[in-house]
């Protein structure tokens, strides 16, 4: 099993957290990691496929699957009608029987017309049955905003399907962890719905140019503080980096940045380590707050850290679930660094 | 059809009647607490099918899924089990009666949402195409399945792709208690299908030798990779959709056709066709298999009844 | 219009919670009261239909429709094909036009086959549209439980529709409830996702037999308490009902028990009320805890009632989000009224 | 055709083409912030359309809905403003250029989900059809949309209910970048569509007079209540798929069949057209209606660029 090698020449050789910051190293984007990530998996093991609407097609989602079927042929190349549903019990079935098939998706909004299969079916499967080979497949999907995109191509729904135990959810982050998480979604034995950020895609970084995995179930710490932690994912990490930097310099709180990475399951151990050392808690949802990752979050943070929380836990992110279109409409609609200082502020002052 | 075949074809019908049957008289103990669609009526249908399939093969099934399992090999022990909720069951207990599994004889699973297996299915099919193997994936689904969308793409899919599929649509009239003509635009699906490339057959689903013989032609068509079948085999269920009640009384379906289903029943079809093909060994040979299965079920049933409850 | 007509009337007669308790009055089931209460929308309204899955057939979605298309006619009964998302679109493009349609499913895991509809349409289309009629639509959806029902026909998914701004979601307990809830969501100019639960079917109570109206954004006070405050929903109130009983009576507890009867809005007041005189709360998921109502109620009453919570907001629910068929993983899956106490006793002495 | 209705049907079409030409040299700017889709190329489909439509017959449509809410009569002033994220946008600016609407004038929204709005269309047809209204629901989507399950079963429904709606399949080739040949197993569908009841319709959706003709004949039987319809109307987008650039670098679409494409442009069969059968005046009267439009879209524009912008 090519996979399991990878995860042993992992352990030897430990490329982890650290090396993305090594500093030297070859500088290449979060885009550009996602295409190296796909070719990479798909060169490591014949199993895997690729099927999508648009992958094989001028655009190339973005040209994350450029050069794919030129390479390993529309075999495993596989350019799909438009048909979600369909295409995802496709992918179910595919897994089931063995192979280790990645659909994707150009927007998550997508996702919905095939919840069932995803809901219904995916999240259930390995509960039910006795599945010898797992269910590795991987669900890629988009998220965007802005552009006046609107209420069907902005929204993300990392929360919507974080509920259910058998779906590994992941929001990578930084190019790094962009490609050794989908690394290890593909080798994942479970289904894993795979989200990226469209707005994230120019971001660059060092990444290794081997294949190298990111464990999936594991928040990373981005940055040391002691007077609160602010939990990010996805987009709303650049927010949160910006406003770490700004609470430092200028307002000397020392935020510990947590970056989330994954969503389902979520990675309570990091977060309460960091909130019995901060006492405060901060989650800048990529989404509407309400029933957001960061509802669950407060509550369990809430439940196990009573004692050392010095003020509630606090939530910020979208005015509500339908993203408006028009310009100014959409700034109203984001909050943004300074909405992150400004309540900060307000939770480090909490009843003093 | 050679007569082992026939005789096979015979113990696959007779064992699902038989196991079903059985559900019948132990349901009101109330110790199978799991929602039963019985297949009662419908066995030349899996039987026929299953024939010709290897444990290499696979099958998707449905909310009725007993007589599709059976047919295909399920261990009946672990079919009670999983009826029971006991450990031991091909699904540990957690599936119930509308999921049942077993990778090791081909059976890949069954959904209880309507056209939700179908096209997992094709994705079976897809890894078989892959891999250039000569197995095929048989999906069964209602008359019901076809309402929903992603039967239909699923079958766009598998005319443009030409994966070793067959489809099985268990005509029995009725989705739960609503007719056909309440659901459907169209009259006759076939020459749709067709369309997206699929080859078609319909059939009397109550005639064992022609489903057979049938069956066993398309699917060896599919297997030398002439592309996807589509059958459409008219049948009835004698049951309720669900439980185990005649369901007559309830007035959606007209005693009269009730009536004509049952005695077109596949069993005796075939018992009679034994008679005339074997008519010296027939007899006793029939009644040995019925012992022998009766026997198996009787086993079957005891190992469920005394296993410990599935516990997580 | 004969739905304002309705509301004034009701204000004027206040037909009210107290109503159900006052004993004398005739008593129907909570099954027999839908029934009524879908009989009577569509004799009050002749813009309202309703559409479904069985609803036309033998079986009347265990009778709740029964005698409905000798009355108004298939024309107004309409007894569908098995296509939930295009059934879901019917009902929303008939909203728009003007009609009052009502959409049935037996289970309401069958929703997740149109979520496309629901969450991307249905969810957005008041926001987004000028829409003079509103979008009056009502997708009438059953919860089930037990006898190995299993994971695809034993979900709750009340939680996974919580978080869009433009869907209702209620989930009534009571047969007075279910009935004035029902008109109410027929009345309203706002789609509402009305859950029901098959195991309430057979509950009795006092129900007015003229129509009224129960609001759709209250939950309400089924037991006045001082020492913790516990919300229920749907059949999870069955529970807490008795665990409140037990609590008096063994363990000297009074417990205030909330019937959340809505989901979406949620009505923070009144638990906000509760908490603030208690100082304790439990919620009790009818669903899986991680990601449920009870997260979204816990986040948010934490930051509202910091300084008067003695001890960290509890939840019980259902271990996981894959419900067994298998009686005795049945048993082990739910929580029951034992668990509730147990967890009652553990938060009332907590810090002691 | 009559004259007054040729010259009507000329003047849908061309304002659409000045329209999206005028979004094509605005978007440079930044200030309309909303990914459109450009008609280009398509007009006589809507148009052809919308000569018989009144306010009480409703459309819905896809992404690509410039032409067919402004062949609907949406307010130019109204349009511009949505697609400048300002008050007064027939939106409110919540929408964009993927969600127009106008509820009077039968433009009853507008779905960016592919195949999402088919369904809608079906339930607003179902309301004209309860109201026993002669009014239609006409429902536009791409080659594309017919991929999606959703339109299958909507497909089914409305045979099955016989609602009056016009089912418009603007078929330009391809869905985004693929082309239908790598998504349908089928060649043509309307034979297909027609086993479900649908009156169907084929046509070149670059001939204005023939486009126009044909739903004329067709809307006409469907508010007769003959039953729903299905016209496949063969046509080609201009643009790239979204956006105002020319995207035949990009190679996945011929450079030659682009050419031909735009050689066959219906504005122009349409000014040919009228010349011939109005020699005398043709000539005048469309330089007239392009100075009008012309006139219309600068003040509409103008309008746009002045009002407020949307806020919450
Ligand atoms: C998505 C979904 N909708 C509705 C149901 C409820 N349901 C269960 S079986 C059934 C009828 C199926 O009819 P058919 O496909 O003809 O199969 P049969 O029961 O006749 O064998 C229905 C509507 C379901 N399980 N899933
Ligand atoms: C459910 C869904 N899947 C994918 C997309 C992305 N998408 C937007 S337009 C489009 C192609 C539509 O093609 P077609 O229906 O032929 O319309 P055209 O753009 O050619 O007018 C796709 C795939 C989407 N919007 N919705
Ligand atoms: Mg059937
Ligand atoms: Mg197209």
């Amino acid at each position: 099993m090519p996979w399991t090698k990878l995860a042993a020449d992992q352990s030897a050789c430990r490329l982890d957290e650290t090396c993305q910051d090594a500093g030297a190293g070859r500088m290449i984007s979060y885009g550009e990691a996602i295409r190296e990530a796909i070719q990479q998996s798909m060169e490591l093991d014949p199993q895997v496929l690729v099927l999508g609407e648009g992958i094989d097609a001028a655009g190339f989602l973005y040209d994350t699957t450029a050069g794919l079927s030129e390479r390993y042929g529309t075999r495993r190349v596989i350019e799909t009608p438009i048909a979600e549903a369909a295409m995802t019990g496709v992918v179910t079935g595919a897994a089931v029987a063995g192979l280790r098939p990645v659909l994707m998706h150009m927007r998550n909004d997508f996702l919905l017309v095939s919840a069932d299969q995803i809901v219904n079916h995916i999240a259930h499967w390995q509960k039910i049955f006795p599945c010898p080979n797992g269910l590795p497949l991987v669900l890629r999907a988009i998220v965007a905003r802005g552009w006046g995109s609107g209420a069907q191509h902005s929204q993300s729904f990392h929360a919507m399907f974080a509920g259910l135990d058998g779906l590994r959810v992941v929001m990578p982050f930084t190019p790094y962890d962009v490609k050794g998480m989908f690394l290890s979604a593909v080798a994942s034995p479970d289904p894993v719905l795979f989200l990226e950020h469209r707005w994230l895609y120019g971001d660059k970084a060092v990444v290794p140019s081997e294949p190298y995995l990111v464990p999936l179930d594991s928040a990373t710490v981005r940055a040391i503080g002691s007077d609160i932690t602010i939990v990010g994912m996805s987009l709303s990490n650049r927010d949160v980096q910006k406003a770490v930097e700004t609470l430092r310099q200028e307002h000397a709180i020392s935020a510990e940045w947590i970056d989330l990475r994954s969503i389902q399951p979520l990675d309570m151990k990091s977060i309460i380590e960091s909130v019995q050392k901060t006492g405060r808690l901060l989650i800048a949802e990529n989404g509407p707050v309400t029933m957001g990752i960061g509802a669950e979050i407060s509550a369990a943070v809430t439940e196990q850290c009573w004692t050392c929380l010095k003020s509630p836990v606090k939530r910020i992110g979208w005015k509500g679930s339908t993203v408006p279109a028009g310009t100014k409409l959409e700034e109203q609609f984001y909050p943004g660094v300074r909405e992150i200082i400004d309540e900060v502020k307000r939770i480090a002052t909490y009843g003093k | 059809m050679q007569l082992e075949q026939a005789y096979r074809l015979y113990e696959s019908m007779l064992t699902i009647r038989l196991v079903e049957e059985t559900l019948v008289q132990e349901y009101p103990a109330q110790q199978i607490r799991t929602p039963v669609h019985l297949y009662v009526g419908q066995e030349a249908i899996a039987a026929g099918i299953s024939l010709h399939l290897s444990d290499s093969d696979y099958v998707v099934s449905n909310h009725r899924s007993h007589g599709h399992s059976i047919a295909k090999g399920l261990d009946l022990g672990s079919f009670f089990k999983e009826l029971y909720g006991k450990s031991g069951g091909c699904s540990s207990g957690w599936g119930g009666s509308m999921h049942l599994c077993d990778m090791d004889k081909g059976i890949a699973g069954t959904s209880a949402i309507v056209a939700g297996g179908i096209p997992i299915g094709a994705g079976l099919a897809l890894k078989q195409q892959y891999n250039a193997e000569a197995n095929i994936t048989v999906i069964y689904f209602g008359d019901g399945a076809v309402d929903e969308g992603v039967f239909w793409e699923t079958v766009n899919f598998t005319g443009l792709k030409k994966l070793p599929i067959l489809f099985v649509q268990e005509d029995n009239g009725y989705a739960s208690q609503t007719p056909s003509s309440q659901r459907h635009a169209y009259k006759n699906i076939l020459p749709i299908v067709e369309r997206f490339g699929l080859m078609t057959a319909e059939l009397d689903g109550n005639d064992p030798l022609a489903v057979a013989a049938t069956m066993g032609e398309l699917i060896q068509k599919i297997r030398m990779g002439q592309g996807p079948g589509f059958v459409r085999c008219h049948t009835f269920r004698w049951y309720g959709h669900v439980g185990v009640e005649d369901d007559t009384h309830t007035g959606y379906r007209n005693a009269a056709d009730v009536l004509s289903w049952r005695n077109r029943c596949p069993i005796k079809a075939m018992e009679k066709h034994l008679l005339v093909v074997d008519p010296v060994a027939a007899s006793k040979k029939m009644k040995a298999t019925e012992e022998i299965i009766a026997e198996k079920i009787r086993c079957a049933l005891q190992s469920a009844k005394e296993a410990e409850y599935a516990l997580d």
